[in-house]
Formats: C-alpha cells, sequence, structure tokens
C-alpha cells in the first residue's frame, strides 16, 4: 500500500487529543469512531475522500489486515450504531469481491466490450454519490426564505371576530431545532423522555407546594401511579433541592420529613 | 439607510421602536436622523396601499384600513401564527420547566419580551407556580393541562425526544 | 385597484396567484391587466429594501438578501441550517424524483432514517405522492412547490445544473 500523507484535521479532537490523521483505508480506529460517523456521510463518502484527496488506489489496501481491522471494528461498534458498522463491512466486502475478480486469470477476449472492469459498477455509484453530494452543497447555498431573506408581512388589522393561532406538536418541535441551531445547545441542554418526565413532576410537585406551607413528605407522591411514578416523584423533588426551589426538614432522626417551597406566591403575578 | 429602514418595517409585523431601529445600524446613529429617515419613509408610502405608522412602542406599517374589505376576499379562514420568539419561548418552558426569564433569555440569547410571556399566559399554556429564590425573586415557569389538552397529549413525555432532533442539525457553523 | 394589489402583496408573506390577485376585484379582470399592475408595482419596487418576485406559486415580496445582514441585527432568531445527510437527502429527492427512501440510501450508501425524512415533510419542502408497485409498496418522495417558493425558483429547471462528474478510473485506463 501507498503510504499517502494526511494532513491535518484542524477541528478534530479525540478525547481533547487533536487527531491528525484521517484513516488510511475504510477502516476506522476506534478513537476516531465518533469523528468519521460525524464528518463522513458513510463508505461512499469516505471512499470518495480517500481516492480525490489522497489519490488513493482503494484496490491496493491490503485486503487481509482491512477485514481483520474490520472484524474489530465491527466489535466495538456492536454497542452503539450497528447499522452503520454494517454500511462500512458491506463496503469492504465489494472491494474484496473486485478485488478478487481482478485477479483471476482473464477470460480470453472474445470481444472488447464483453469484458467489463469489476470496478465499474462501484465506481458508476462513487460518481453518482459525488455529484448528488454536490447537488446538496448547491442548493445549500442557494439563498433560503427565512435563512437568507425575509419575507414581507406588513400588518393587517381584520375586523373580523380575532381568531388565535394553532399550534402542533410539529411547530415545538421545529422552533426547538431552531434554537438548537444557533446555540451550542446540543452539549448542555440535552433533554431526553425520562427526563422530561421528571421535569413534568418538578412542576406538578411546585403547584402542590405553592401555598407555601410544609406538606408531608409522602404526600407528595401520588401512590396509585405506579413505582416508576414514585422513583420519578423522588428524583423531581431531588432535582427541586438541588435548584434550592424546595426545602427539606426533618426535624429529628427517622422523624418525618416535611417540604416546602422556597418561595410564597404572590397575588400580584 | 433608508432601504435598511423600509426592509424591516415591511418585514416585521410588530412596532419597531427607535431603539431597534438604531440596532440595524452598526455606526450610532441620532434619533432625528432616524426620525428623519421615518419621514422620508412615511411620504414614499404616503399613497398606495400600506402606511406607515407610529404606535405607542414603536413605528410599524399597516394596509389602510379601506383596503380590508378587499383583503377580506383573498384569505377569510387563514389562521394566524405566532412568532418564533413566542413558539421557541414556549419550547424552552415545555422542555426546561420551571424556568425564569432569565433562564429563558439565556437558552435563546435574546431577550424575552414580557409581552411574549403574557400572550403564552393569556392563551392559558403557562403559567407562574413559584419564584426562585435568587435576588429579584423573578417568577417560574410552566404549561398547564391546558397546553397538552390543546396539544392533543396526554403527559409532556409524549413531546418529541430533543436528542433525535438534535442529530438532524449541523455540528458546526463554518 | 394597483393599492389594492400593493397591499394584498405586501400583507401576505405567501405568494399569491393570479387567480388569487383576480378575487380582490368584484369584477372580472383579465390576466394581462393583472399581470400589467403587477409590473407597475415591479418598477415602483425596482429600488428600495424590498422587491417583488415571481415564484414557482405566484408573486411574492421579500426583503433584497443584502439586507439581511443588517435585519439579522433586530432578531437574531434563524430556522436551522440543516446536515449534510438532510440536504444530501434534498438534494437526492429534487434531481431524481420520485424516489423512494430505498433509492436515496442505494446513492448515499447508508441508512436513510425516518427523521431526516420526516424533518423535510415537516419543513413542507417533500411529499409522498404514490407508492412504488413493487413488494412492500414503498412510498415515493417529491419536492414541493413550496420548496421552490422558499428558495425563490419558479420551476425545478432553475434548480443548480447538476455537475459533470469526471472519471475515477482514468488512471489505468490502459
Amino acid at each position: 500500500m501507498s503510504q499517502v500523507e494526511l494532513q491535518l484535521f484542524p477541528r478534530a479532537f479525540i478525547h481533547g487529543e487533536p487527531m491528525l490523521e484521517m484513516p488510511h483505508d475504510l477502516y476506522i480506529p476506534p478513537d476516531a469512531l465518533e469523528l468519521v460517523l460525524e464528518t463522513f456521510q458513510g463508505p461512499l463518502d469516505l471512499l470518495l475522500y480517500l481516492i480525490r484527496k489522497h489519490n488513493l488506489d482503494v484496490l491496493d489496501i491490503p485486503m487481509a489486515q482491512l477485514t481483520q481491522q474490520y472484524m474489530s471494528y465491527i466489535e466495538i461498534m456492536q454497542r452503539n450504531r450497528l447499522e452503520l458498522a454494517a454500511e462500512y463491512l458491506l463496503m469492504a466486502a465489494v472491494l474484496i469481491e473486485i478485488k478478487s475478480r481482478m485477479l483471476l486469470p482473464r477470460p480470453p477476449k472474445v470481444s472488447e466490450e464483453s469484458v467489463e472492469d469489476p470496478r465499474a459498477e462501484l465506481m458508476r455509484r462513487l460518481l453518482e454519490y459525488e455529484q448528488m453530494k454536490l447537488a446538496a452543497q448547491k442548493l445549500n447555498q442557494l439563498p433560503h426564505a427565512g435563512r437568507d431573506f425575509e419575507l414581507v408581512q406588513v400588518l393587517i388589522e381584520r375586523t373580523v371576530e380575532q381568531r388565535l393561532p394553532n399550534v402542533s406538536v410539529e411547530d415545538l418541535r421545529q422552533a426547538w431545532l431552531a434554537l438548537l441551531a444557533r446555540a451550542k445547545l446540543n452539549t448542555h441542554h440535552k433533554v431526553r423522555r425520562d427526563e422530561l418526565s421528571v421535569r413534568e413532576q418538578m412542576t406538578r410537585v411546585l403547584r402542590q407546594l405553592s401555598h407555601g406551607k410544609f406538606e408531608a413528605f409522602e404526600s407528595l407522591f401520588d401512590v396509585s401511579g405506579g413505582i416508576p411514578q414514585l422513583v420519578v416523584t423522588f428524583i423531581a423533588i431531588l432535582e427541586l433541592a438541588k435548584e434550592t426551589l424546595v426545602e427539606i426538614t426533618q426535624t429529628e432522626t427517622l422523624g418525618n420529613i416535611y417540604v416546602r417551597a422556597n418561595f410564597t406566591l404572590t397575588a400580584t403575578e | 439607510m433608508l432601504s435598511v429602514l423600509e426592509a424591516a418595517l415591511l418585514t416585521t409585523p410588530e412596532p419597531l421602536s427607535l431603539a431597534e431601529l438604531k440596532k440595524l445600524s452598526d455606526v450610532p446613529l441620532e434619533n432625528c436622523f432616524i426620525e428623519e429617515l421615518l419621514e422620508q419613509l412615511m411620504q414614499k408610502y404616503a399613497s398606495g396601499g400600506v402606511e406607515l405608522n407610529r404606535v405607542a412602542t414603536g413605528w410599524r406599517f399597516r394596509a389602510r384600513p379601506e383596503m380590508q374589505v378587499y383583503l377580506d376576499r383573498l384569505s377569510p379562514e387563514k389562521p394566524p401564527r405566532y412568532s418564533r420568539a413566542v413558539m421557541e419561548t414556549l419550547a424552552i418552558i415545555a422542555y426546561r420547566q420551571p424556568v425564569t426569564r432569565g433562564d429563558i433569555e439565556e437558552i435563546r440569547g435574546v431577550g424575552v419580551s414580557a409581552q411574549i410571556l403574557k400572550t403564552l399566559e393569556a392563551r392559558g399554556w403557562i403559567d407562574v407556580i413559584g419564584t426562585r429564590d435568587v435576588p429579584g425573586k423573578p417568577s417560574l415557569f410552566a404549561t398547564t393541562k391546558q397546553l397538552l389538552d390543546d396539544l392533543n397529549l396526554r403527559s409532556l413525555q409524549e413531546l418529541p425526544s430533543l436528542e433525535e432532533m438534535g442529530n438532524l442539525l449541523e455540528r458546526d457553523e463554518s
């Protein structure tokens, strides 16, 4: 295999260490897994990169070694993104198949066109993908309404009765997407479904405590909701305490626990 | 600058104050300079289908009242939409409740006008469930059952998971 | 009538078709008459912060793109920039339509998550126009007029042309 000079990839960091090299072949070092998944759209994209940037002859990759590397890679992948592992593995298999066909003695030439280059199909796919990849970039560069230009909207006062806007779950989703796109929310504002259930309970408990008086710890739990519900409520109360929204007191060891909201709700709100 | 002012006022249905209009320029502008430009714009739109008005909270274009009878023929039943600011505020309250106005501003990266919160409260979708015990005692907002009803959900957990959504976005603005 | 047309177009962010514009008048109008009025409006707005455009579904005003840098100062809220996966999926649907999810996966060489297609559908840029008559009856996706409107285009033919790709094998073409 011709050793290829690989350039620095400035934005790539793994475990805080800069990653200096992109993969030399279709094998992805375990440490670089996340980076490769983010940088490349799949095996076709990775292959294209290797061919275009480094003049890599994909058929020059030592296949036995590649296969071995792939097997260890699959083991790691099994834990999270198996479907992507399968795609990279499939591509490796395709390369091996092409190479083995090229190593076979060629049948005596009958006519020019009957001998098909085993690489032709792969190359056709690579080119088609590349064409679409470039088209996507151009599409992205076109001015988008709302992103690159604003639509004109002048107020019109309707005499008819005022209608309230309809909002769907989809609208909420879009609003969050916009927020995510803007801020670097990805890192510190991940909200999972189970966390949302805690948030829901936090609100319920705070509402129950809004009179400002102490309530017995047990009274904050809804026993009919089942054990998962009780656990979530418990976590919610701990979370409220952490955010100093509630005060938890116990006057004597093993005595009753009381909870109170850390504020008094003013009626002027 | 006149064109910028024109574009800003025509793309924003809500009134824009002098302070907001000043933000459009990267050099500090005098009030009287902006007022002069607004005067010119008013002249430009002295005839035609829309007019530039000064209202309590600032300046805005609106269709001339006599146009309404025609415009009503166009789309009598197009429901209005909340602005992105309102939707984002609602989304933050839904996913991060209980939150203060400061929390919302921090996530959105811009100020949240009292008007936005009032709109959502008036709709019965959010309410104040307490205050945070920090200086200023800011109100804590949470979503109501009414919101769940209106969105046809049984619980907040039925909202789309944010993790899946995050994967669809570019990780780096380059 | 010119003022009515102007008011209608300035108050509606969505494009208005000739058929809709005709509804503004209680007497029947000729297409060519409306087109002449639209021409006059275009002249009126030939300079300034906004312009009248013809897009896929009709006519609409927009702020000139060069205004965006100023308008962004007013409200930093921006709709999301989509990831490469989303944009590549959109490109394949735009240039190869109608296509199934399988077709898209074949070209991209990786799975296409349902989330990606949902994002594009929610944005109103693609929709299902039928199913392919093969086992499993996969849905056929195509782009919508809304996509063209949002990109300020009149037809698919105005999309950037596809690049002719060079041969990857030329080195050892012996």
